[in-house]
């Protein structure tokens, strides 16, 4: 009884949406490169990496927008960098991914490092402000839910069904999931699939900045070490949750939202006296435990991980 | 027992966060002022994993350093294992448990007190009579401070209700602030910020915090009310004086961290100064003065606060 | 020379693969109106040929035409804006997407979105102009063989292909199929486009082409007019360097039983189901079994290799009943088997020959004891193996998939034999060979039954069918709807049953 | 396309020799950029960062001590990926091995001489069924593997940190680590005044035999055809998911061989920080590996070089520690480019056009 009180309230689906944003970018993210063929396990590096650089960006130029414009671009040279590395190289995807990480989070602290030295208090900006959209937000109960939030969680919102219509009535999204289940087929009807995946792996680098700029810019509004913490594994798992179908994934990351806005308010609650390590593992025993349920229909894009060498057989 | 150090001593300090850490950085602090001050050489590592520690300690123990000081959040008994192979350096740790002979001094952050009065101050100032503490993880020295935090509370206002929260990690400033939000949203409106990210929170929902550590009031002037500050000023100088004159031993220098010696205190109250109604300042000068005094203990519980 | 200019000229195409030289100043004109037929052994470089043509490949040296202006053909995007299109030996088809969405691949949207009306609008135009009709709504992995045949064709015609280069496009296309095929091909040609069709069975080549080429180790070697002056035996020679002779089938009689299925039932769902699958085959006996593609051929050699849990039934070798099929049982009890995919179920291409040479015996004391490799054994039973079936490779521990069809086929031919089956299940066992492959396939097959041991060979090949069983049975959605000995067995009455029409109806 | 990658027919010997250095100058180079940019010389920078690593007796344990666990590890990785078993996991299976041989280590009632063998039984056999656990989900239902062996590590760590923040935590030091293992069961040290401890030994002696197992044993036959192909090892009579399983159990086997290594020899205990990602740096390790257990040895011990190395040269220099992170990362970059080149070489490629003489 007393859980249902806690989840019935406006500020309890509020936070489900904040917690659920960068999860959502990251997993949409991977979702594209996933789709493509791609698996990028450079996530975690990459998303660390924009919300370094976006937080720099802003720190000096007092715009938050010109930070996230730098995140963005931060993610697409992680992207790019994947690219490199398992599309025109063909290395295997998996080392690729974990080099990008290790490669992309040592850098972020190294340059925050060199950018902004030891300073004994951490340097802050001033972080996004939750806009609230007129007339909608006076709604009760949904208002402040939906209608006040941070531009980015609309933005994070709404990338899902475009993210949809792109991939399942546009020529590119054919082409690119064409890519990711059989790219002999999609290089003879003329496709280049190399370029594909560039493309795949930059978008996914977008999404990826985007959520590490929502990280270090609108949750949060510093740069500091555990600002990604497992966030970027975590899209990787949502998105096999999510079976590669963006509605699927969003829902994922809704239901991991769900869990943890839920354990903080249990244990803020202190009516349960157990570990709260428990709270802590609960998304994750619950995502390995769905998984386990929905698996069976469950099908990777039938590339996923194999390099494609155009004249090798 | 340690050799007279020779003119200039060379202190080394392994830390195993990054500097950023609000305990790390009070000792890194102090260090960089006697570096400053008393013409010592000082280096430092931050971020040692635990794996490292001892490597990283041994290290510095071979290139000469006579004083190696550091954290240790779950590198203690490394630490102490280090130090009885260097029995000729001195080194100096945060600990729970006793100095070791010859050479392992301790330190902790026995910042309780002020702790106690902000907690007091919350207790004065919470409107729901609901207050709140999120926190890294339940360890002793984390425990200790919640504890004295919400006993200040219920010493002014019996009708006081304690929150904890715990995110599981030092550092996830997003998670904190959700943590903070999620404990505002039930009610708290005076929060205790012992990790980054909650102050944040207080200031986005209106409500009052209690830093932690070090003065944090620019972070949100209007939220920040005061809070316990910890300067290792006062252990650092005196064990640096210590190694310098050759009379170091392995002791506990918990001591400099109270009150008394100047090694804890409230933080400035910069605009709550005029903010603040009289009655509670004086009340907070009032039990700060007993504690000055001695006539007036803040109980130490390290158990997990319920 | 024709005063037209020509749709297609290629001159002096050299490709070279490290030391392989796949191509070696290949020239090859097309005219409208023409159906090339391409022919060669194994290997010879058709393939590779067609592959620079659609910009697969980057050919290192040589020029190409295309109806008379010099081409620069980069990829296949290059050459679909050519007019040149290409079904591959290997279909390029997503399996898990619709037949629109296969067809919408690559192609312009409008207003951004994918234009269906206009995929709809084409495939009427090739329905009315060579007869070729496709669902657009089914899954791919629900089309048989034949009409994702089909519909490569169709997402070729649909670029506007003037130039169409079939590869191997009737390995496993039924008699029926194939003529609606070259139905489809004339069409093309009388439209005045072009036609490239690579197959290894000659018949077909002579039924459908109006000049052949004929390549050997990556060379042109001649160019023959199709009419009546040439012979197939002509072509034959032409084509290899050794000479031709059918095997003979000595007569024998049947035996004992050593294969007998009960009953055998098989679930269903996106395969056809198997229902109630009785099967007898005697010693020195070969059964064929013959069926359109996707009529449960694949299902019954799944079910007998142990591949394929069944839902109920029997299976007996060599008069022991088994009480479990699984792949480790069946070899125990005498069962060889050749399987339909020697790329992905027989053998693994990765490993080196001798590994893919004792795969299934690996736990026998000959090659491992205590768990411990033996590895002498093993490569020297793999170099018997390899002369005693004329492999050729470089040795025992050269990578499996380096080695060419042939010869790919004749070392599973190789391991399976080693062990003296009393049952060899055949499953398309020539499919994809040149004719001296084949032949080398068939002899071994007519040894067997002489020897005295039961065959079990599956084809949709209905001419290797006649010329090697004793008796076929022919399979129709799932069940064996007609059986009959050999002598009484037609293209006619096998062909309609495997169209399902039995005698009663 | 102009420039083009082409297979070689065969690799010569040089080649192999010479790329591997060739990457790891590119490394130094790139990375000396960025030690430029922190205001440190880079030549200074890496004369430190080499001869800490390797000039002294200590260094050079101090190096091997620290290659131990990227041993174990990238061994383990290296059985689980032959299989196909794409286990991201020797991190929590770490983590269940030193805690099994931190419980097994503090047992008083256990006779001294039984204690350092029963550790490593015990810590083997946990690894292995943390191992199993996700194989089984893999052969039974089909789970992903990737995504549950990762999170399984986030699920392992805070069980850890509950257990060692309740139950198990240290009575004396109130710390969440646990108690310390008993004397009887910390492993013997080779050298005095190193930490050159039994582990190190282990390490040594695991990469041959775990080449033995996979290039001259039925298993390891089996582990490489059902990898390669599941499907036509089944063909041939192969029990694929028993093999997956068997491969999952030596795998985890090995990271938890890690954990009591660690435990063992070096802390004497588990806390929540025992592994600074020795799992994850497996991976890497075993790829850079190419797979080939033996390979696993030099390249535990390049990244060593590098770990202990670039710390002690960022210390040594002011750059930030974090470098050495970014040289890792680097280094694996560029050697996996260079690896690359060992089996294809870059042609260039002429785009057909005319032949002149026609
Ligand atoms: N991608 C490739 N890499 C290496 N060698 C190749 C490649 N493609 C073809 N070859 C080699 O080039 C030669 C010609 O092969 P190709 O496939 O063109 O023969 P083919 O005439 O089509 O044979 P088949 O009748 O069996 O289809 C062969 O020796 C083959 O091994
Ligand atoms: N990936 C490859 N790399 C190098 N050489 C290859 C490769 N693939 C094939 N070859 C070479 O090609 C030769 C013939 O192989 P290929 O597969 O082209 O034969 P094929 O006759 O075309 O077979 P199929 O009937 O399958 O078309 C082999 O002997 C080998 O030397
Ligand atoms: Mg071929
Ligand atoms: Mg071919």
């Amino acid at each position: 009884m007393e859980i249902l009180s806690q989840i019935l309230q406006v500020g309890f689906f509020a936070a489900l949406l904040r917690i659920a944003t960068p999860l959502i970018f990251g997993t949409i993210g991977e979702l594209y490169a996933e789709r493509a063929g791609v698996l990028n396990l450079g996530i975690e590096g990459i998303m660390m990496f924009s919300a370094m650089a976006g937080f720099s960006g802003a720190y000096f130029t007092h715009s938050l927008w010109f930070g996230v414009l730098v995140a963005v671009l931060a993610g697409m040279l992680g992207g790019l960098l994947m690219a490199v590395l398992c599309v025109s190289l063909g290395l295997s995807q998996h080392v690729s991914g974990i080099g990008t990480t290790l490669l992309f989070s040592g850098l972020s602290f190294f340059l925050y490092r060199l950018i902004f030295g030891q300073p004994s208090t951490i340097p802050v900006i001033e972080p996004f402000r939750t806009v609230n959209i007129p007339w909608l937000a006076k709604i009760p109960i949904i208002g402040p839910v939906l209608f006040d939030q941070y531009a980015l969680v609309y933005l994070a919102f709404l990338i899902v069904p475009v993210t949809s219509w792109i991939l399942y009535h546009t020529p590119w999204g054919l082409n690119l999931r064409t890519v990711g289940e059989n790219p002999q087929a999609a290089n003879s009807a003329g496709v280049s699939v190399a370029a594909t995946r560039y493309q795949a792996l930059l978008i996914a680098g977008m999404f990826m900045g985007l959520g590490g700029a929502f990280l270090s810019m609108a949750q949060y509004n510093a740069f500091t070490f555990g600002v990604i913490s497992g966030r970027g594994w975590i899209s990787i798992a949502l998105v096999v949750f999510g079976q590669w179908s963006p509605y699927k994934s969003m829902a994922g990351a809704l239901l991991f939202a769900f869990i943890d806005a839920l354990q903080l308010r249990l244990q803020a609650s202190n009516m349960i006296h157990i570990p709260y390590q428990v709270f802590l593992m609960m998304p994750f025993v619950l995502t390995i435990l769905a998984m386990a349920l929905v698996s069976r229909n469950a099908r990777a894009p039938a590339a996923l991980l194999r390099p494609f060498r155009k004249e090798e057989r | 027992q340690p050799a007279m150090a020779a003119g200039n001593i060379k202190i080394a300090a392994v830390f195993e966060t990054p500097i950023e850490e609000p305990w790390v950085n009070q000792i890194h602090v102090a260090l960089l002022k006697a570096k400053k001050e008393l013409g010592v050489e000082y280096t430092w590592s931050e971020s040692v994993k635990a794996a490292d520690f001892a490597r990283v300690m041994r290290e510095y123990a071979e290139k000469g350093y006579q004083l190696i000081m550091g954290d240790s959040f779950g590198t203690e008994k490394i630490a102490r294992r280090v130090a009885r192979d260097y029995p000729k350096t001195a080194f100096v740790f945060g600990s729970g448990i006793g100095p070791a002979e010859p050479n392992f001094g301790v330190f902790d952050n026995w910042i309780q007190e002020p702790t106690y009065l902000s907690g007091m101050i919350a207790g004065k100032m919470t409107k729901s009579n609901k207050i709140g503490v999120v926190a890294a993880m339940a360890i002793p020295e984390i425990n200790r401070l919640s504890n004295a935090f919400c006993a200040g509370a219920k010493e002014v206002n019996k009708a006081v209700k304690c929150q904890f929260s715990f995110i599981g990690s030092f550092f996830d400033p997003p998670k904190a602030k959700e943590a903070a939000i999620a404990q505002i949203e039930s009610g708290v409106d005076v929060i205790y910020a012992e990790r980054f990210g909650v102050i944040e929170a207080a200031k986005e929902k209106n409500i009052l915090a209690i830093s932690n550590m070090s003065d944090q009031s620019s972070l949100a002037p209007d939220t920040v009310i005061t809070g316990p500050v910890w300067d290792m000023w006062p252990t650092v100088k005196y064990v640096v004086g210590l190694v310098k004159a050759g009379v170091y031993t392995a002791q506990d220098f918990g001591g400099f961290s109270y009150m008394g010696k100047g090694g804890s205190y409230l933080a400035p109250l910069h605009k709550w100064d005029s903010k603040l109604p009289a009655a509670v300042k004086a009340m907070v000068a009032k039990r700060k003065q007993e504690i000055l005094d001695g006539t007036f203990r803040v109980d130490i519980s390290e158990s997990a606060p319920q | 020379m024709t005063t037209t200019a020509p749709l297609l000229q290629m001159r002096g195409i050299c490709k070279y693969f490290g030391s392989v030289r796949a191509n070696e100043e290949v020239d090859l004109t097309v005219t409208p109106g023409e159906i090339i037929g391409l022919l060669g052994e194994n290997g010879a470089g058709k393939t590779t040929l067609m592959n620079v043509l659609f910009g697969v490949y980057t050919a290192d040296a040589g020029q190409i035409d295309i109806a008379g202006t010099p081409a620069t053909i980069r990829n296949a995007a290059d050459a679909l804006h050519l007019g040149v299109g290409m079904v591959h030996q290997h279909f390029h088809l997503v399996s898990h997407h619709s037949v629109m969405e296969n067809l919408l691949v690559g192609q312009p949207g409008r207003w951004g979105q994918l234009d269906r009306p206009y995929i709809e609008q084409r495939l009427q135009e090739i329905r009315s102009r060579f007869g070729l009709e496709m669902n657009l709504d089914d899954q791919v992995r629900d089309l048989s063989i034949g009409q994702q045949q089909r519909l490569e064709i169709i997402k070729a015609l649909l670029r506007g292909a003037r130039l169409l280069i079939l590869d191997e496009p009737t390995a496993s296309l039924t008699p029926q199929e194939a003529d609606g095929l070259f139905d489809a091909l004339r069409a093309m040609a009388a439209q005045q486009m072009g036609v490239i069709f690579i197959s290894h069975k000659l018949h077909e080549i002579r039924a459908v082409t109006t000049r052949v080429v004929i390549m050997r180790y990556g060379r042109v070697t001649a160019t023959v007019v199709n009419d009546d002056s040439t012979t197939n035996r002509q072509l034959a020679e032409l084509m290899c360097e050794h000479e031709i002779v059918a095997p003979v089938k000595a007569s024998s009689t049947p035996g004992r039983e050593l294969l007998r299925l009960v009953g055998i039932c098989t679930a269903g769902g996106l395969r056809p189901a198997l229902q109630d699958i009785d099967l007898q085959v005697h010693a020195g006996e070969i059964l064929g079994v013959a069926g359109v593609s996707g009529n449960g051929q694949t299902e019954l050699a799944d079910v007998m290799s142990g591949m394929l849990t069944p839902l109920s039934g029997q299976m007996w070798l060599d008069g022991q009943v088994l009480r479990k099929i699984t792949p480790r049982q069946v070899q125990r009890q005498g069962l060889g088997r050749i399987p339909e995919d020697r790329m992905h179920t027989g053998l693994i291409t990765t490993l080196p020959l001798s590994s893919c040479m004792v795969l299934p015996r690996i736990h026998e004391h000959r090659f491992s004891r205590f768990g411990v490799l033996n590895r002498k054994a093993i490569r020297q039973f793999t170099k018997e193996q390899m002369q005693a079936f004329d492999v050729r490779a470089s040795g025992p521990d050269v990578r499996t998939g380096t080695l060419s069809g042939g010869n790919l086929q004749k070392v599973l031919l190789a391991r399976e034999l080693a062990w003296d089956p009393t049952v060899l299940l055949a499953a398309q066992p020539t499919r994809g060979l040149d004719i001296a492959a084949a032949q080398f396939v068939h002899e071994h097959l007519l040894r067997l039954r002489t020897e005295g041991k039961a065959v079990v060979l599956i084809s949709e090949d209905l001419e290797e069918l006649f010329a090697l069983s004793d008796r076929i049975v022919v399979m129709y959605e799932g069940v064996i709807n007609g059986r009959m000995p050999i002598a009484e067995a037609t293209v006619q009455n096998v062909g309609l049953l495997m169209a399902g029409i039995t005698e009663a109806a | 396309m102009r420039w083009r990658l082409e297979i070689r027919d065969a690799t010569p010997l040089w080649l192999n020799v010479l790329l591997p250095l060739l990457a790891i100058l590119a490394t130094l180079i790139l990375c000396g950029g960025l030690i430029v940019l922190a205001g440190a010389n880079m030549f200074d920078a890496y004369a430190t960062m080499f001869s800490s690593a390797l000039s002294s007796k200590f260094a050079l344990t101090e190096t091997l001590v620290k290659a131990t666990p990227l041993i174990f590890t990238g061994l383990a990785v290296t059985i689980a990926f032959k299989a196909k078993f794409w286990n991201i996991g020797a991190e929590g299976q770490l983590l269940t091995g030193a805690m099994a041989a931190a419980y097994v280590g503090a047992l008083e009632a256990l006779p001294g001489w039984s204690l350092i063998p029963l550790m490593l039984l015990a810590g083997a056999a946990a690894g292995a069924a943390t191992a199993i656990f996700p194989a089984y989900l893999k052969t039974r239902y089909k789970v992903d593997d990737v995504v549950t062996t990762l999170l399984l590590n986030f699920v392992i760590l805070y069980a850890m940190t509950a257990l060692l923040d309740g139950v198990w935590k240290d009575p004396i030091s109130g710390y969440p680590d646990s108690p310390d293992i008993l004397s009887a069961a910390e492993f013997p040290v080779f050298l005095a005044r190193t930490r050159l401890h039994l582990g190190v030994l282990l390490a040594f002696i695991g990469a041959p035999l775990v080449w033995f197992v996979m290039k001259r044993t039925t298993l390891g036959f089996a582990i490489e055809a059902v990898g390669e192909n599941a499907h036509a090892a089944a063909f041939s009579g192969h029990k694929t998911s028993v093999v997956i399983l068997a491969s999952a159990a030596v795998s985890g086997l090995l990271a938890g061989l890690a954990g009591v290594g660690e435990v063992g020899g070096l802390h004497f205990q588990v806390m929540a920080t025992i592994s600074p990602g020795y799992g994850y740096t497996g991976i890497v390790i075993a790829m850079l590996a190419r797979l080939n257990p033996l390979g696993v040895l030099p390249a535990a011990l390049f990244f060593a070089v590098i770990i202990t190395g670039a710390d002690s040269m960022s210390r040594a220099t002011g750059v930030p520690v974090f470098l050495a992170d970014v040289i890792q990362g680097t280094a694996l970059v560029t050697m996996l480019i260079g690896l690359m080149f060992t089996r294809y070489r870059l042609r260039w490629q002429r785009v057909v056009h005319s032949v002149q003489e026609m």
